[in-house]
């Protein structure tokens, strides 16, 4: 079983992958939310275009994902530059455009998953809590979200796992630097390509999705706390 | 404090349209499933906007469609108890009815938790998630959850039509008590006459979306024979009385009119108060001379008047007592045997009268049940 | 569907970065033959491990000599029909308005010319290109220097990006690919005596049937073909 | 048929651990809010599965814990109206009413969508979604529905309470007519005791969990003073007479007991049938000398037995007539002026009487309200 | 413009990819209902794993779910091998293959948004088709059922724009062979892989964005007639 051991260059690309899912999901969190709640509540000019932009990682090929994310947020790019000037926020070649690529290719899981909660809510008790005095960010905070709950959490998984296996948009923009921008995935993928890299490949694989089905387990047990608990018994 | 509305909305196929203003702390809304009740509360809470119109509490404007305002709900500091009790299914009982303590000046004194808690017989539940509840417990929560929010007006949507009646009688006087101390303005949706009666001042009657009637529940009901609810209450008459003795030694009040006396259990009423008294066609015997020897205090002298048949078997004879109109209601046999004949003079023999609500209006005078006082 | 796709000509699988080529080749042949193969194009490695599996491929074209090795290890291509076709050589590009070029030899100062930048390269431990250049720079011995800048793309191509963009400064590029894109610059060759040959080996898979095959795989041997490759800045080695 | 329900079943805190057998076409569950008529009654129809016990309608056995027995819930046969309506909301109201025909062989005649509607008033809401209903709307569909999908037992959880009252006279009668004619078994959950008195025969009465009494609803109701509920049921006594002649003249029936006579509206009795009244106490007015000329015919010689004060200007005097006890309320006062002592003669006057349910299980005769004729 | 028309091969790739993406998305529909159910509602012991192995093809990097695929679904393979001889299914180097990849790609994100809309359902509803004398099948067709049409639209709608973009899985499963299993992501990549492929690129991308989009317009209009018809107006 010694070929199940990681060597310490795989340990580097265990932690950065793990550093960079759980990132990525707590990052697009909040916009996530936000987004599926303009989509659903929102009535404004641009909801199908918004819509549509959000689902767009899906659609395109990871590897055209990457290319866009390098157009916008390279050193170059509009955005990057944008946010390294003013923020201090650099992504190229780091291992924070490896967790902004996995946002970006996790954001439409994540927008889906709570938008349909979000439809599901019994908008009478939002209702109820207006009445009450409670005004609409302090409704949402204390009777949408709750009630949403279970959504958000299995949004965030759902972040989490695709970040876990993300590779081709996450290279493509920041390519795989050992210990800073070389992902578990990619790590994995490097393996696939050369002859005898099985072995290599399957432990990495055995690694990867242990830790996402550990992530898993732990959402479901949560959900379903979460879910007790707003259901009573 | 007045609530002032004037609103018109639509929904598909129904159309409100109403129009009332009250000034009594406890107005009912009253008319049959389906009259708009609920949808006319939903725009005073500002959960729906009306189409056009206005809508005031006291000397604020929570909407008005002319001046363009419109009060965000949770501005309006509305308590409302609905219909279905939408409870927040995530938080605790407790919690439940803490929620709308997040929005007001936590003042010490009254509706606070413990009070409203034991007065709704809800303790042993604050522990509990609304899923873990009956009907009326539910019921019983939502309307604590909206009197601890300290509204400036209650809206009531059938607070009391999932509880049993030793509930309701538990929880009316406490309504009571809010309308008289506490001075929270209601709106009470109600279908049950019973409960208007008793509690509100002021009646509005819905019906397919019109204000139809407005005023005294009881004499709005008995004005609107029409109204197929009002079926629920007898025929009756109201007699207006003055109160002119107390008997301290038997705890009797004696009310004078015209034509005779009314013995009634003492009932705090100032000497030389007028009260208005409801009496009920069925309680009332005719005689031909006054009765003498028998246990009923209240004989009043009376002229017959028309008489009209009632059913198969009765008669609605109505009486002359000083001026004021008396039902009575008979059999037919009865009516045959004593030969009455309109302009007869008569004895009216009331074994039980209830009080009308006007006369709570006088601060003192405490309300009476319509079944009240037997003499 | 299948049998309409044996009747359309051979299956080929080729590596991706001969799409050019052998697309304008393939039109050709079908020109004077009317015949046209169906060309399957993705990374070396995933196309090997499909003919392992079963593929109905009879033309392998791969841009790597490893997987080749390995297909002719298990007998799964016609050892008599493989040739070394193609050759490439592997360059330093910079972007277009670089200053200059770099002279590649032994211990150059390729890490100080870099100063905080990354050298964008194929992965180096598994994609042909990458696997060259880490070759060419440890046997000019400044690997080790560089190594840590080293930004691995997916492929060659994702590696040219990263310069043509400007995110590294330089990049291990094959000449085929640095001569196409107008936002860089060739600032150095390597020698091809500092890595192994780079070669594009083609043959027969064991399960080729008939002759169109054969005769695709002749035809992609001649001249005409040799000249199209060419054109794409290929060396034809024979 | 026999409901034959013995259960036991722990939800949290609370324990419910009832047991009866009611033969009865229409058994009312009361009880308190909180008291597990929900629940008891969701383990007949299946929604929940007792922790123990047996489940039977007539012939049928639903669930026996100890045979293993426990059959599933679309199988029972088993109308529900629920206590919230639980309306299909993507289902048209029609489509909802409808549902339950999908699994009953589609005869001829009774329950059908044409009467159903026009009974519950919802002809007009047919094409709507349940969404876009009024509170009582709601619920009279969801009784439709239940009725709709011809079960073998009706359960209904307070299907009123969401009604005005005239809704609830219209419907009341239909419930009788399913109860007397459809031969629907109906088990009742209901927190009025009116509504009770007036539909079923039998009460099964549950406090915290325990059946704490069953039987007739008003003889319960009377035996339960410790029932807090029972508070709305009026002192007074029941008396057994005998239907004896028929004035076809003036629609009425005399009945006879020791001591005299009782005149009511004629009520299709058989001329010999035993019938109970029950006379309530401020409807007995005591003379020491029987009144002439009066309107009042029932008159009863009587004898005063033991008095208590009731109230603060009341007292309750019973009275002995014929062997029989009432009850008689009366002002303290009159009791001193007419001198009242134990063994003294009197002569009772009654004003209105109503009758007993007990007499409605001969076939013929038609149950009648509690407040029912006035002679 | 010009360069926007898309060569006759081309065109053969996108009706390929649209065959291709609609047939996983309807052959997944079932299954996808089916799991989400027993997910939600089964109490048997192997629901983690079953869980865990419907997440599989997103945790992993899609090159190694092609890979596995290929072991299980190749013509060699264990259940390709059974699949071919007992039911003349075959998989290897077919459009059905690149739609089972795609299939198998999608399957974790329809498999959610059921999963949520599932448990969103009021389970009171169900309990009184039950009274009212429907069967549990019955109940599922005429109540669970349209309840969670919105959700099994998101569903599917996911499904369809992850296979107009999924590429790793389905090249690494079934190569890229023109009209049989190129699809468009693969001709977008092989476009990618050479020297002034970029307008070929831009060119097929926009058309793919351009159909999902519809689709997914074209969903949003459906979800939305659909809730209208659930929550009545
Ligand atoms: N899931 C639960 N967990 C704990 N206690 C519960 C649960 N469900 C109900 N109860 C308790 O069981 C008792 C009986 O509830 P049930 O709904 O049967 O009452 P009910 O008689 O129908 O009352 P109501 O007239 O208010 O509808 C209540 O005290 C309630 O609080
Ligand atoms: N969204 C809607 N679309 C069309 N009609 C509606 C809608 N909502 C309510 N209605 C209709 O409006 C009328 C008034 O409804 P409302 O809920 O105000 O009645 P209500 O007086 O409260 O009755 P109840 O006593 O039964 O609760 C009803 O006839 C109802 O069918
Ligand atoms: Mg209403
Ligand atoms: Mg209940």
């Amino acid at each position: 079983m010694e070929w199940l051991t990681p060597s310490p260059e795989e340990w580097v690309a265990i932690r950065l992958s793990i550093r960079v899912s759980l990132v990525a999901m707590a990052g697009s969190l909040v916009p996530g939310v936000a987004v599926a709640l303009l989509l659903v509540r929102g009535r404004f000019p641009g909801r199908s275009l918004l819509n549509g932009l959000v689902h767009l990682p899906l659609v395109l090929p990871p590897v055209v994902t990457g290319y866009v994310l390098l157009l916008l947020f390279g050193r170059r790019g509009p955005l990057g530059a944008f946010l390294a000037e003013h923020f201090g926020l650099v992504f190229s070649f780091r291992w924070t455009g490896a967790a902004l690529a996995c946002a970006v290719m996790g954001f439409p899981l994540l927008v889906r998953a709570v938008r349909l909660s979000i439809e599901a809510v019994d908008r009478r008790l939002e209702e109820a809590a207006g009445t009450l005095g409670a005004s609409p960010l302090f409704v949402f905070a204390t009777v949408t979200l709750p009630l949403i709950l279970p959504g958000v959490v299995a949004g965030m998984i759902l972040t989490f796992a695709k970040a876990m296996g993300e590779f081709g948009a996450t290279i493509t923009f920041v390519s795989a630097i050992p210990g800073e921008t070389q992902t578990l995935p990619a790590a994995i993928y490097a393996f696939t390509q050369v002859p005898g890299g099985d072995t290599g490949a399957l432990r990495l694989t055995l690694v990867s999705v242990a830790i996402s089905m550990a992530a898993l387990l732990g959402s479901e047990v949560l959900a379903a706390r979460v879910g007790r608990r707003a259901h009573a018994t | 404090m007045t609530i002032a509305v004037d609103v018109a909305k639509r929904l598909g196929a129904f159309e409100l349209r109403a129009a009332f203003r009250s000034g009594e702390r406890l107005a009912a809304l009253f008319g049959p499933s389906g009259s708009g009740k609920t949808t006319l509360v939903h725009l005073v809470a500002g959960l729906a906007r009306p189409d056009a119109g206005r809508i005031a509490v006291g000397d604020t404007v929570l909407f008005d469609s002319a001046a363009g305002i419109d009060v965000p709900r949770h501005r309006r500091r509305i308590g409302y108890v609905f219909q279905d009790a939408r409870l927040f299914p995530h938080l605790s009982v407790r919690s439940n009815l803490l929620y709308g303590r997040w929005f007001t000046r936590a003042t010490e004194g009254e509706p606070n938790l413990d009070s409203v808690v034991a007065l709704l017989g809800i303790t042993h539940l604050l522990g509990r998630r609304p899923g873990a509840l009956s009907g009326g417990e539910r019921q019983r929560v939502a309307i604590g959850r909206a009197l601890l929010a300290r509204p400036r007006l209650l809206l009531m949507d059938e607070p009391l039509s999932a509880l049993d009646e030793a509930r309701k009688a538990e929880i009316i006087p406490y309504i009571e008590r809010l309308r008289d101390e506490a001075g929270i303005p209601i709106l009470y949706v109600s279908h049950s006459l019973g409960e208007v009666a008793r509690l509100a001042a002021d009646m509005v009657v819905l019906d397919a979306g019109r204000v139809v009637a407005q005023g005294e529940p009881l004499a709005v009901a008995r004005r609107l024979d029409l109204l197929p609810a009002a079926a629920e209450v007898e025929p009756g008459r109201f007699l207006d009385v003055v109160a002119t003795r107390r008997d301290e030694r038997y705890g009797l009040t004696t009310l004078v009119l015209e034509g005779g006396e009314i013995v009634v259990p003492d009932l705090d009423l100032s000497l030389g108060q007028s009260v208005r008294l409801r009496v009920r066609a069925r309680d009332v015997m005719l005689a031909l001379e006054r009765p003498v020897g028998v246990s009923a205090l209240n004989v009043l002298a009376a002229s017959v008047g028309t008489a009209r048949p009632d059913g198969l078997s009765g008669m609605e004879v109505s009486l002359d007592c000083g001026g004021q109109e008396l039902l009575a209601r008979i059999t037919r046999r009865s009516f045959d045997e004593l030969r009455l004949a309109p302009g007869m003079a008569v004895f009216a023999v009331l074994k039980s009268v209830s009080f009308d609500r006007r006369f709570g209006e006088d601060a003192d005078a405490r309300p009476v049940a319509p079944t009240g006082g037997s003499p | 569907p299948a049998a309409e796709a044996q009747e359309k000509g051979p299956v080929v699988f080729a590596a991706a970065s001969l799409k050019n080529a052998l697309d304008d080749i393939n039109a050709a042949w079908k020109a004077e033959t009317g015949k046209s193969a169906t060309i399957s194009y993705a990374a070396s490695s995933a196309l090997a491990k499909q003919i392992e599996s079963g593929a109905p491929a009879d033309v392998f074209f791969s841009a790597d000599l490893d997987w080749m090795d390995a297909l002719a290890k298990k007998d799964l291509i016609k050892a008599d029909t493989r040739r070394q076709l193609l050759g490439n050589s592997i360059v330093l590009v910079g972007p277009a308005d670089a200053a200059g070029s770099i002279e590649i030899a032994k211990g150059f100062p390729l890490a100080e010319k870099l100063g905080d930048g990354k050298l964008a390269m194929a992965s180096v431990d598994s994609v042909p290109a990458g696997k060259y250049g880490k070759a060419a720079l440890q046997s000019l011995g400044v690997w080790d220097a560089v190594s840590p800048k080293v930004a691995q793309a997916e492929n060659v191509r994702a590696a040219l990006l990263l310069v043509s963009r400007g995110e590294a400064p330089l990049g291990i590029v094959y000449k085929t690919d640095a001569a196409a894109d107008k936002n860089v610059k060739v600032v150095g060759t390597f020698p091809a005596d500092t890595h192994p040959a780079i070669v594009y080996p083609v043959a027969l898979t064991a399960s080729a049937k008939g002759d169109d095959a054969a005769a695709f795989l002749r035809y992609i041997e001649g001249d005409k073909a040799k000249a199209l490759f060419e054109r794409q800045g290929f060396t034809v080695l024979r």
